[in-house]
């Protein structure tokens, strides 16, 4: 019994971290910002020949590394924590469950080996752009090559991908479809996001032509959302780990008052409540990856609390950063309000807090035992 | 208790309604020189500063006159004017401590915004610690040579004059050390930069002064006696107008989001309807709480430690409302995103300004509580 | 303008706390815990006599002072503050109350002299003992003299009472009656009630005789729910400040790590917290007890504004106050626990915090302006 | 990361269900007699403290083991066995300091409940700060005499035995004065008198202590060595046992909440909901921190700082739920109410007991942050 990482683990952890720090730190992200995509694509290559990291995921059986959750979750981690701008999430992570989850195995061999070796990248439009959240309002004509429409927004890194997957409603009920960004009637709009760090989009399509790869069924949405929720859930720990380590470094070196400020009480028991948090979101985001490879019964459970719980911890820790920081870290220049930016896009993500916990209540209170149904 | 409205006041605000409406039916640009324009119209009407003495275009209202003045601009929209630093800061300090000559120099034009005023006392190293003041100014001959940096500065880029804090004494106190002055922004030496905020605005600007010369006349007041001279006005800014103003804001980003519900256009959960509940209650306590600051005006007390009350109960509310008007809206709206995430940022801000919670939270034990100072360092 | 007490409600609140401090010290209400009534009669009937205590809330024209709310309020608070074991609330506050908001003249000319008088004591009986809460499941058989059914729980003060006022639904709606506690079919039992220094009672009536006094109409609820809303919040006020009192005193005084504990941030802000939530609750009751005399329209508001603020206020600085007790203030023998149990007790009469808050959402966001529907 | 568990850890598991299935079926009374047969009971079948080495009735339990063993004998409802300070406390103190001759007399009787003990660590005036220890014992000839009062002490009206930490030494660092005895409490001048809590129960003593003499032998360890020596089992019990045994009680608590929702017996507001909900993530973090403890010290890691992580995720979720049952059945059942209003009131204790929620706060920001003391009184 090892609740923490094996050596494996951890050597892929600094390698990725390394990698992270020398070749996307803040700064330079800084300067992408106002770039076309957010993102340097030459580090996105060299991450997927260098690290392996856009074979990660992808099983053996298509040409990948077929990890361990796990492993993944501890590239997501470092990304977060430095706010790497890399595709990792949306085309190795959510695009790739999606492809597993829901195509059928012709469509799987035919994409992951491209999604694999960083030949092509993809990304998925789950959610729609009206309410209730939930309903899927995007639709197919169905057939070889489906006509969809509709509106799918918070969709991530989509400028630029070369598969965008989207799940449109047709008369055979919800279907995964692979939609060529190039293709008639498709139009990919950047979102005025919170998250300055990672770009969403908003994916409008029009009698758009796409491929259907599968049904997309609840148990497949269910493992699809589920995974999402996990990934989210261990990114926000980076993000918390980060926002805490600048926050004590900082209590540390200012002095008010003729002391440093770490030495008031006030600042300490702040920073206490923060690594508390941080903890707590740490145990809860690694049990649930452990059990989505060991024992995937329990992930519906411990991937609800995972998010629910990273979330809270991300968006109360990155904005006592900014408290401790004072003045100096309330400014655009400062670091500080990029983690609460992210903090705070990625809780509202793949289900809210709020959702989640109703969700384990449902689940925790109901009659009989039911299958999860994932907002 | 009694908290009755009597005839001077309801007829202060009729007044002051009907001119507001007159006022504010042409349109008004938001920026500078359209808050420039507004304070223009607001002075021809002596509605700049009513509680300033009439013959530097006031009306000499009574504290109760003032929050109702307060409230009113607020729940009308009316745009800031351009030069509410030197109205609420510059010139209750001048009216306290300046000699004649400069309350007959600066105030009129502070009010009618002929001069543009702005605040120069924090600094990088001096945030809730400002006896750590670094900027000094050097007396040579006559000259006041003054060096150092300034931030936070709201209308630094537009000011001529800024109310300085200085160090001009050395071998006393920290606090003893300091003077206040007039600091000519236009003199050699001064570069205000502006500063970049976390919601992505440049409200405020960092002022650079390097070896900037001052006449003797700029000195306010005696030297040394810069720290209480500074800080007359804050007090009345701060636990005030600010709280004032802020209540009213609040209250209508709170009454839109109401209306929105009403309209179905807002669906909360649950969780979000208890916090919207809990809004409203704040602001109903905010608005009783700055009832109180009237009535204890009015009566002739010194605000103390009662501001730090107020700001706390601002920036709880302030900071509530704002994650809910974020929350409520929520993702699923992203074209409307950006409006309500700069409401919510922005009021990160509310337990960092004008002393952090932390501060507050000292001085109302120490002072108010009674409870012992923390020992000294060894 | 003025916020904050007169001379006169000044001299009335020194006048009372001098008769409370004296005549019902917490000593001596712990000696009455296991007794009869919990209270002392004879100091009831002086604080009838020498204090007009039992005439303060009735009309002159009944026979009392007809004081002000905020006057009512002065008292309300200083019993708060001491856990005064008077029947005040349940008979001159709450009894008085249901007479002039639902009897009729006659019942009133009859009822309140003698009340004003001290002559005889009243409770109300309102909350039902099944669920859901504000249904009224108390039946009568409608007639000069009614017969009614059901349990009353949550009835203050019963044992001992000379009249218990009860709600009762009968043919032409809910109807207040008097019943007296010796008829037949009427039983009181003691209810094993978190707070000890303020007895409740549960009432169980069959076929029990009761004199009907005029109906329980909507509106005559709400001004006696919305009296007792501020009656109770105001109440709070008292305990929260005595709490908030004992825990800077202590705080001064104890010493550990060779300084007071009061000299350490993380008490000294408590505390802070605790004197910021007193004067939250403070302004919040006062305005409601001046509404409800010079502004009546503005109550409904400012009644629920006012118990949800004071409630969680109690809560939560009574339980501070054992906090920064440490060990002391988790014993019987300390007082500490006596006021957070009156904390708690106070917060579910008559809505919770969050029933008081959904009703104001409730008004606030409906279309048209309504009149309260008080639960 | 592997959670998974091994043969040995299921197999001993196994048998204490079986075990456990088969002592239960009988009635067992919840007075200290039954709490006594009980511990016979499973003394019998080496079942008392199974982490001890098997010369003293335990089975060289590895930590996974033990953790099972909290786990099922909770989640079984077993009663508290009577001796289970002597078990967690005393036992692991004379197993790591104690002489040769103090195991042997000791401990077995420990395990077999022939005697009973107590710990007499706390003060009226060392709650908190245990350093400022009041209670002296002077060597007098070959006998310590002990004087002084402790509080807080479980089974201290029934304990035959008490590990005492008293002062011994004078003229050095506080902490370096205190010595650790075995006392006798059925020796002249003990007088123990029960404690009542606020929630009207005694589980507690106060215990005076005048003029007690101790043998020479009554020495644990060294002289000024107590404070280490007495804290040997207390970072295991409480960072340990204690919250193993607490996951399980909540958990059960919890349980019994969702199955009267289950039942609509309760039917929480949507507040409610979401507080329950709450709960349940609260618990199973909880438990999660908890697998992470038995993993460290599987590892052969010192659990540190590690032990107030535990302790605030403790306390957080005991009030929190605690509130939840006293909330979500509410007054409106108030037959009901006593058992509900004691677990919130009985919870209060969790910020206070094992030490309080501002001393974990400021072990985590020093020792595990590196965050600096603060100033020493001048």
């Amino acid at each position: 019994m090892h609740f923490g990482l094996s050596d494996d683990e951890e050597a892929l952890r600094e390698s990725v971290a390394d990698f992270v720090l020398s070749q996307c730190p803040l700064a330079t992200t800084r300067q992408l910002l106002d770039g076309p995509l957010g993102y340097d694509p030459a580090v996105w290559r060299r991450a997927g020949i260098e690290m392996g990291l856009t074979a990660l995921t992808v099983p053996e059986r298509h040409g990948g590394f077929g990890a361990a959750p796990v492993a993944v979750g501890v590239v997501l981690r470092e990304l977060g924590r430095a706010l790497g701008p890399l595709p990792f999430l949306s085309s190795a992570v959510l695009a790739t469950t999606a492809l597993l989850a829901l195509a059928d195995d012709e469509h799987q061999s035919d994409l992951l080996p491209s999604l694999a070796a960083g030949e092509r990248r993809a990304t998925v439009a789950i959610v729609d752009g009206h309410r209730p959240a939930a309903a899927i309002a995007t639709s197919a004509v169905i057939g070889a090559d489906a006509a969809i429409s509709g509106t799918k927004v918070s969709v991530l890194d989509a400028e630029g991908a070369e598969i965008i997957l989207v799940i449109a409603e047709s008369d055979a009920g919800p279907v995964l479809y692979a939609v060529d960004p190039t293709a008639a009637g498709l139009r990919v709009d950047r979102e005025n996001s919170l998250d300055l760090t990672r770009r969403q989009f908003r994916v409008t399509l029009d009698q758009t032509p796409g491929r259907p790869l599968g049904p997309a069924n609840a148990r497949g949405l269910a493992r699809l959302v589920a995974t999402a929720s996990t990934a989210l859930a261990i990114e926000q720990v980076g993000v918390a780990e980060a926002a805490l380590d600048m926050a004590v470094d900082y209590a540390k070196l200012r002095e008010q008052f003729g002391r440093p400020i770490g030495s008031f009480q006030a600042v300490k028991h702040l920073c206490a409540d923060m690594l508390l948090q941080t903890e707590h979101a740490s145990v809860a985001a690694f049990y649930a990856l452990w059990v989505a490879g060991a024992e995937p019964a329990q992930l519906p459970v411990a991937a609800r609390v995972a998010k629910t719980t990273c979330s809270d911890t991300a968006v109360a820790v990155t904005a006592a950063n900014i408290q401790i920081h004072g003045g100096i870290g309330f400014t655009w220049e400062h670091n500080a309000h990029l983690y609460y930016r992210r903090a705070h896009g990625t809780a509202a993500m793949f289900g809210s807090p709020e959702s989640h916990r109703s969700a384990l209540y449902e689940r925790l209170t109901s009659a009989a035992p039911q299958e999860d149904a994932w907002a | 208790m009694d908290l009755a409205q009597d005839d001077a006041q309801r007829a202060f605000r009729d007044e002051l309604r009907a001119f507001l409406d007159a006022a504010l039916g042409t349109e008004i640009s938001d920026d500078f020189e359209g808050q420039r324009a507004w304070q223009r119209l607001l002075y021809a009407s002596r509605w700049v500063a009513p509680h300033w003495p009439a013959q530097y275009g006031g009306r000499d209202a009574s504290i109760e006159q003032f929050a109702i003045y307060i409230e009113e601009l607020a729940r009308a929209r009316a745009p800031q004017f351009a030069n509410r630093v030197g109205v609420q800061t510059a010139g209750p300090v001048l009216l306290a401590h300046g000699s004649h000559e400069q309350r007959e120099r600066y105030l009129t034009r502070i009010a009618s915004a002929d001069d543009i005023w702005c605040q120069l006392y924090s600094e990088p190293g001096a945030g809730s610690d400002l006896t750590n003041l670094r900027t000094a100014a050097r007396l040579e001959g006559d000259t006041w040579r003054v060096t150092g940096q300034k931030v936070w500065t709201s209308y630094g880029a537009q000011a001529d004059f800024g109310l300085l804090l200085a160090r001009t004494e050395v071998g006393v106190a920290p606090h003893l050390g300091i003077s206040c002055f007039v600091c000519d922004l236009r003199a050699p030496g001064v570069d205000a930069r502006p500063l970049r905020t976390m919601t992505g605005e440049s409200e405020f600007a960092e002022v650079f002064l390097d070896d900037v010369a001052l006449p003797p006349d700029a000195l306010i007041g005696e030297r040394g006696a810069g720290w209480e001279i500074g800080n007359t006005g804050l007090a009345s800014e701060r636990g005030v107008a600010f709280p004032l103003k802020e209540q009213a804001a609040l209250q209508i980003m709170l009454d839109e989001l109401l209306d929105r519900v009403r309209r179905d256009e807002v669906v909360p959960t649950p969780l979000q309807r208890d916090r919207i509940a809990q809004d409203i209650v704040n602001l109903h306590v905010l608005r009783l709480m700055n009832l109180k600051t009237v009535s204890q005006l009015s009566a002739g007390s010194e605000l103390g430690t009662w501001a730090s009350l107020i700001k706390l109960t601002w920036e709880q509310a302030a900071q509530h409302l704002g994650d809910t008007l974020f929350e409520t809206t929520g993702p699923a709206d992203p074209m409307d995103e950006d409006g309500r995430a700069t409401a919510m940022l922005r009021y990160r801000m509310a337990s960092l300004v004008g002393g952090t919670t932390q501060i507050q939270r000292n001085i109302l034990s120490e002072r108010r509580l009674g409870l012992p100072r923390e020992p000294r360092r060894t």
